[in-house]
């Protein structure tokens, strides 16, 4: 019983809404529970299931995909500027003006296939990047990013409230301020629920005929379907899944600035998905969990965390291990990262789903074999020994 | 005029660089269906095959600056130098086209070591994969780079009777210093025709290039003939290499080389190879000459004035034209990385 | 949800992260929450803990990671003095000077380090890690304008105080200035001011000038300021030209300049972008060209010793400014030299030796203030004057948090005597002719307490 | 030619088609009706330009001059999704299938195709609650003998499974007309004998069909009509009685053929 319930969408969710909840208490003991690394876990989380509904679903790699992260972001601080400090006109705005976005280039891109469309993408979003950095400052505030500024006109807000605040207001949802763990779990929320569409998405058939796209495109055309319309929608829900996720970077810390839509923002999600493990579900997750992972904490690692962290081992042997130990932490983390990047693929092919598949398998092997072992001790014992699978 | 000329020769600059790059990685796309992210990486090693050169050949005999007691300064002389006088500062002088006979076979032996240890046993694999791996394979190295020569660009010179300029508008008779362009562009441009057409040359006129070719066009036929093609592949790596490596030596001079290079060039080159169409050579030659040309004219202020900061976009604005108006590219085949 | 439930939601999270969290986060977390209910309270306040933790905000990747690695030595220099351990380095020549080599009001200096990236977001991830896990009472570094003020203004926003790393653009400590940000770094505008007069004397007041400037906002207050400094002394501006961040190669926009009649090129590129500006302006025979009757200049508003060295042979003789060179003979510089030289074998570049300074100056002011409540230290910092730095005499001013002090003109050594030997400092101008009206950029600095 | 009697309706209508390939001829002047509940097979050497014909006919390639009808409408210009839902099927020569998916998915995809239409968004629905779909697909899979190994991916399957797979997805989808690309080509001779046998229950049910094949026993098992093409054009027409005793026939494609 156990097995089918987590394996229908109610104990899946119940399973994935528990895991990413209590992210907070798991996450602890590998020091990654601080409020701002949740709050990207979450966020770049739907950044890549949404990714994830274009790329492992249709085989279409996109490669300009962080332009609807940086659309989503500049309309929501927009939003913050222009309306109101309320969170939620600025998620909706985001996810709308990334769907525009994504319909216009998808419109266009789609024309294409392989790696020509990976080029459409990538030479679409560079634009956006050149001109965000540049010529475009009036609107995105260039390099510096686009900040929020005690001038902004804030119509909404300021129609209902005259109290003068000294300072910048905070992004809330009705008054509950958007950072720290508040924002963490208001990004969470999203994320489950981004799941949940994901998830239907997966098993869905519009779902399966994405994935007939990606397995043979030519034989969907001549069974009658107008397949450029299912990869637009896949593209487009996967804009807004970019888009919401953009606008969820400024929701927690209102800032949106013209890096977000560079060709290594892009490659970053294109990483995080097929190191975790494209077409799968939480496969993307985890991706994204290790990347973030790297980044921000080891990156932060300098020799003195590392004799904190290894100072059990004697003397001499503490040094030697530090010494090695540090030229993959601290300034080395890309180095590492490239290593484990390699490593998986070489290893794992499938990404890193594949080894939890495996390993599972392993375990299965070995669970099935002793209870057949048991099974045999305890059928010479009494005849009677076959409880429910 | 003379603007116009001096674009044409930036252009052709450019192009040069774009093409030489472009040129090897479109060959193993080809050839051996692997979409590599860690070619901008062997750009960058041929770079610092030149620096390494450099280092080697300027060993120094250091006398210690006596002035200063917290810490070592010194004024280094080149044992070179020392030893063989004029000689020896010629040697240093001319590292960069020495730098090339290292290269070759420093790269040759990367090329092969890359294809035999790592792309081989991702050719059957899903592009995504050989991204990840390649991608992988392109930070390591770069960072290796980092751990030996640290972040900051090192400034390596062309030959001092190269690093001049050439007064061109004199040589065609339009009048001393009209039209000066730098000597070691024009070698640049020179140079990479030369690999260009003797790579071509190569795959023309040759039993092995014909091979390749017939592997461009169809690898699985070329298998059945019973023709070892896999060595064959690994060689084809090898030149890829090579060239990528030689463009990044001669480039040095032009742009002092920093571990990010390879990078920086990564996205550039995929666009070019596109825009060429996938498979073909020729195509990614002529794709980077013309992005080249069309970057440097549209960086004219002019040009600029009127349409603000198209010199940003310019490449990528073509690419999307090109490609929406050409399905293939200026000159791809059918069926190539087309899914 | 109302204050109250906020109030709880925030206290059960804090308390749930204590039970497994380190133990500075434990102590700061009842501060935490309670911050609205008892003003002198404050983020990450020490509390009874025997330690204090600095955030270091370096890029320790990116075009920028040896600035930042050379920033990094400078901090862990000064939490070295600021201990009590090593030579004291400034400790021994800034006054006036509070810190007794104990640490910070007697508790142990203690720092945590991070990543910029030379990305805003990457640089205020990593910003805000410090603050939200690592407990940090103060964060400093970076080595790009776009970054400082992307983590000065997160800094405000979180009550942290920021010391800035190298940033050079007006708005650093204009327009977009903050209460909790301080710089010791000089900026575009007063780059102009100090060159102006060295220009003046060594070309002339008759020229035509060419900008090439980094398509940025820095790029963009650079050349306005070199651009007002020398018209104003009669020079002519023949054109200005945006070009792009990272373009490599840059013979497209330097070939334009050959033939424009202008006699002076002004390159407002920083990094990596000023490297290859100038190595290939050099290539293309600029330097040789003699025009209008003059020998054709190129000019480096802003340049430093790393930056030096990317570029080789092609920065001899070439005029720029910077904030410090260690060959300076002060008793401040010839201190600090004298620590960084004996631990690293090596001098420090200008980045490392205003990271130094900035983290000095924060020490010194919670120990003036005698707590760490941000507002009391600002206080101190703000109107601070102090000497013995390197710097001769400097003001923190209150009005814009910018410090002002004397500003270097350098040129790029045409003979060096030794490796390190790259710039020879051709003019030391004074606080006096660089400074300012705080109210010509505008911005406004924010609360003290928020 | 002309000498069709029109005693049932005409399904497909091929008329006046030509296309050329950069000056050569593969087709000329093509005319050939289809009568409904017909098996029409038409037979010529490799390169004949019988491939080119079916192509046209669904779509992938436009004539250039010429026209193809269904039921009096146009196909000729249309998009070859379109030209499905017009209700012309074909199965290729080189299975096209789902490799993949479960042979399962594989079939109930078109079912899908046949009730969704050419796009539909149902991403909130459950494949598990496509119970109709599913026991239609299973039902095929039945008549088909893949029932077994529905749940194996398509690809893992022998060449002859996969055909007949892929004949199974084009009968799923109900067509008017079902165009078979070589159905036996490849195949050994029990599994030859097999899909002659389903096609004949497929005629049976009253579906038209063209069939292109070179194995002369297939042909003249299931053929009601014959057209010959040689070189571009249809060179013959007629009942397999006919066609086996025309000498223009022998000479151009059946002389050493086995019949």
């Amino acid at each position: 019983m156990n097995k089918q319930f987590f394996q229908s969408d109610l104990g899946t969710m119940l399973l994935f809404s528990v895991a990413i909840l209590t992210m907070p208490v798991w996450l602890d003991p590998v020091g990654a529970n601080y409020p701002d690394l949740l709050q990207k876990f979450a966020i770049f989380g739907i950044f890549a299931i949404g990714f994830n509904i274009l790329f492992g679903l249709t085989g279409y790699l996109s490669f300009g995909h962080a332009v609807f992260l940086g659309v989503g972001s500049y309309t929501a601080v927009w939003s913050f500027k222009l309306l109101s400090m309320n969170v939620l006109p600025a998620i909706m705005f985001s996810m709308i003006i990334a769907g525009i976005f994504a319909i216009g280039i998808g419109y266009l891109c789609l024309r294409r296939s392989g790696i020509y469309f990976s080029i459409l993408t990538l030479a679409f979003a560079q634009m956006s990047y050149n001109m965000a950095y540049s010529v475009l400052t009036p609107i995105t505030n260039g390099e510096t990013g686009l900040q929020l500024s005690s001038q902004d006109p804030r119509i909404v807000d300021n129609a209902f409230s005259d109290a003068v605040v000294e300072g910048l207001p905070s992004t809330n949802l009705f008054g509950m301020e958007m950072s720290g763990y508040p924002g963490f779990y208001f990004c969470a929320v999203l994320l489950i629920i981004a799941f949940f569409f994901s998830l239907r998405i997966f098993r869905s058939p519009f779902g399966m005929k994405l994935q007939a796209i990606k397995s043979n495109q030519t034989r969907m055309r001549y069974t009658g379907f107008n397949t450029r319309p299912y990869l637009l929608t896949a593209f487009v829900i996967s804009g807004i899944y970019a888009g919401l996720a953009g606008s969820l970077l400024a929701v927690t810390d209102p800032l949106a600035g013209a890096e977000r839509m560079q060709w290594t923002a892009s490659g970053e999600v294109v990483l995080m998905t097929i190191l975790g493990g494209m077409g799968t579900l939480v496969g993307p997750l985890l991706g994204v969990g290790i990347i973030k992972y790297f980044e921000n904490i080891f990156s932060s690692l300098n020799s003195n965390r590392l004799h904190e962290i290894f100072s059990w081992l004697p003397d001499g042997l503490e040094d030697f291990v530090v010494t090695v130990v540090s030229h993959f932490v601290g300034e080395g983390w890309q180095l590492t990262l490239g290593l484990l990047f390699m490593l998986v693929v070489i290893f794992l092919p499938g990404g890193v789903m594949e080894g939890i598949r495996r390993t599972s398998t392993v375990i299965k092997n070995y669970n099935a074999k002793r209870s057949q072992n048991k099974e045999a001790v305890t059928a010479a014992a009494s005849k009677e020994s076959d409880d429910g699978k | 005029m003379d603007v116009f000329l001096l674009q044409l020769l930036n252009g052709l600059d450019k192009g040069a660089a774009y093409a030489l790059i472009a040129f090897g990685l479109t060959l193993v796309f080809g050839t051996l269906g692997v979409v590599n992210f860690a070619h901008g990486a062997l750009f960058m090693l041929g770079a610092f095959c030149a620096v390494t050169l450099q280092k080697i050949l300027t060993i120094s005999k250091k006398v210690k600056d006596e002035s200063i007691t917290f810490f070592d300064a010194y004024k280094e002389t080149p044992y070179l130098e020392i030893w063989w006088g004029d000689t020896g500062a010629a040697i240093i002088d001319w590292v960069i086209p020495i730098s090339i006979f290292l290269a070759i076979p420093i790269m040759l032996l990367i090329g092969l070591s890359m294809e035999r240890g790592l792309i081989r046993h991702f050719y059957k694999r899903p592009h995504a994969e050989q991204i990840l791996v390649t991608f992988g394979l392109a930070i390591v190295l770069q960072e290796l780079i980092r751990a030996f020569f640290g972040a900051n660009p090192i400034p390596v010179s062309a030959p001092e009777i190269l690093s001049g300029s050439a007064d061109i508008g004199y040589i065609l008779g339009m009048g001393a210093d009209y039209l000066t362009y730098p000597w070691w562009r024009i070698i640049y441009v020179l140079f990479s025709g030369a690999i260009i057409l003797s790579v071509f040359a190569f795959l023309q006129f040759t039993t092995f290039g014909m091979v390749v070719r017939a592997g461009m066009h169809d690898r699985e036929t070329v298998g059945l003939l019973g023709i070892n093609v896999q060595r064959r592949f690994t060689i084809v790596f090898g030149m890829a290499a090579v060239v990528a490596g030689l463009a990044g030596a001669m480039y040095v001079p032009i742009l002092p080389p920093d571990y990010h290079m390879g990078m920086d060039f990564l996205v550039l080159s995929f666009v070019v190879v596109v825009v060429g169409g996938m498979g073909s050579l020729g195509g990614a030659v002529a794709a980077g000459f013309l992005l080249g040309i069309l970057q440097s004219f549209s960086s004219l202020n002019e040009i600029k004035n009127i349409i603000p900061g198209i010199d940003q976009i310019i490449i990528y604005l073509v690419a999307v034209v090109i490609i929406l108006v050409r399905p293939r590219g200026l000159m791809g085949r059918k069926g190539v990385m087309e899914d | 949800m109302s204050n109250d439930d906020k109030k709880f939601d925030e206290l059960s999270r804090r308390g749930f992260l204590k039970a497994g969290a380190g133990v500075v986060a434990a102590a700061s977390a009842p501060a935490f929450f309670m911050k609205d209910a008892w003003a002198a309270d404050f983020r990450n306040n020490p509390g009874r803990s025997k330690t204090v933790k600095f955030g270091f905000n370096v890029p320790q990747s990116g075009a920028y990671a040896d600035e930042g690695a050379d920033e990094l030595r400078a901090y862990k220099l000064a939490v070295k003095h600021i201990n009590g351990e090593g030579d004291g380095g400034m400790l021994n020549t800034m006054k006036p000077i509070s810190l007794k080599g104990d640490g910070i009001l007697g508790k142990k200096l203690e720092y945590v380090t991070g990543d910029t990236q030379t990305k805003s977001d990457a640089a205020r991830a990593s910003a805000k890690r410090m603050i939200e896990k690592d407990g940090v009472l103060m964060v400093t570094g970076g080595s790009s304008s776009g970054v400082a003020i992307a983590v000065q203004s997160l800094c405000q926003e979180m009550g942290i105080v920021f010391m800035t790393g190298l940033t050079h653009s007006n708005d650093t400590t204009g327009k977009d200035k903050r209460r909790y940000g301080f710089r010791h770094m000089f900026n575009a505008h007063m780059s102009g001011s100090a060159l102006g007069p060295v220009l003046k004397k060594e070309y002339g007041t008759d020229r035509q000038a060419y900008h090439l400037t980094a398509d940025y906002t820095w790029g963009w207050t650079q050349e306005e300021s070199i651009k007002n400094t020398t018209e104003a002394m009669g020079w002519k501006t023949t054109a200005t030209v945006r070009t792009p961040v990272g373009a490599g190669d840059f013979s497209q926009y330097i070939t334009p300049v050959l033939n424009s009649g202008a006699d002076v090129l002004i390159l407002n590129h920083y990094g990596k972008d000023m490297i290859n500006s100038l190595t290939q302006a050099v290539q293309f025979g600029l330097r040789d060209k003699n025009v209008n009757g003059k020998n054709f200049e190129i000019i480096v508003p802003l340049f430093s010793r790393l930056m030096a060295q990317g570029a080789g042979d092609a920065i001899k003789g070439i005029l720029g400014s910077t904030n410090w060179n260690w060959s300076l003979t002060d008793a401040g510089t010839k201190a600090f030299v004298k620590s960084f030289g004996q631990e690293y074998g090596f001098p420090p570049s200008q980045a490392a030796h205003t990271c130094y300074v900035q983290a000095l100056q924060y020490a010194d002011a919670c120990q003036r203030a005698g707590t760490f409540y941000p507002p009391e230290v600002i206080k101190q910092l703000e109107g601070h004057k102090f000497d013995g730095m390197g710097n001769g005499p400097t003001e923190y001013r209150a009005e814009d948090h910018q410090a002002f002090k004397d500003v270097l003109v350098v040129r790029g050594n045409e003979n060096p005597s030794s490796q390190f030997d790259l710039l020879k400092v051709e003019q030391i101008v004074p606080r006096s002719q660089v400074e300012y009206d705080a109210k010509i950029f505008g911005g406004e600095l924010g609360p003290y307490v928020v | 030619m002309e000498n069709n009697s029109t005693e049932n309706n005409t399904v497909l209508n091929i008329s006046n088609v030509n296309v050329t390939f950069g000056g050569l001829h593969a087709l000329s002047e093509i005319n050939l009706q289809i009568e409904e509940g017909k098996t029409h097979a038409i037979i010529g050497p490799n390169g004949a330009g019988k491939s080119t014909l079916l192509n046209v006919c669904i779509g992938k390639l436009v004539p250039d001059t010429g026209t193809v009808t269904l039921d009096g409408e146009i196909m000729t210009g249309k998009l070859p999704h379109e030209i499905n839902h017009a209700g012309m099927v074909r199965v290729f020569q080189t299975p096209e299938i789902f490799p993949e998916m479960s042979i399962l998915r594989n079939m109930m995809i078109p079912a899908f195709a046949k009730r969704d239409g050419m796009f539909k968004f149902n991403a909130f629905t459950s494949m598990a609650d496509e119970k109709e779909i599913e026991a239609e697909a299973i039902h095929v899979l039945q008549d088909f003998g893949l029932v077994d190994q529905m749940h194996h991916h398509a690809g893992s399957m022998s060449r002859g499974d996969k055909r007949r797979l892929e004949l199974g997805m084009g009968l799923i989808q109900h067509p008017r007309i079902l165009l078979l690309d070589e159905p036996t080509a490849g195949m050994a001779r029990h599994d030859t004998n097999r899909t002659i046998e389903l096609l004949q229950s497929i005629k049976e049910r009253g579906t038209t069909k063209v069939i292109i094949e070179h194995d002369m026993h297939v042909v003249f098992s299931l053929a009601d009509r014959i057209s010959v093409l040689a070189q571009g054009r249809i060179i013959a027409a007629g009942t397999p009685d006919e066609i086996r005793a025309n000498p223009k026939v022998q000479e151009a494609y059946l002389g050493g053929a086995e019949i």
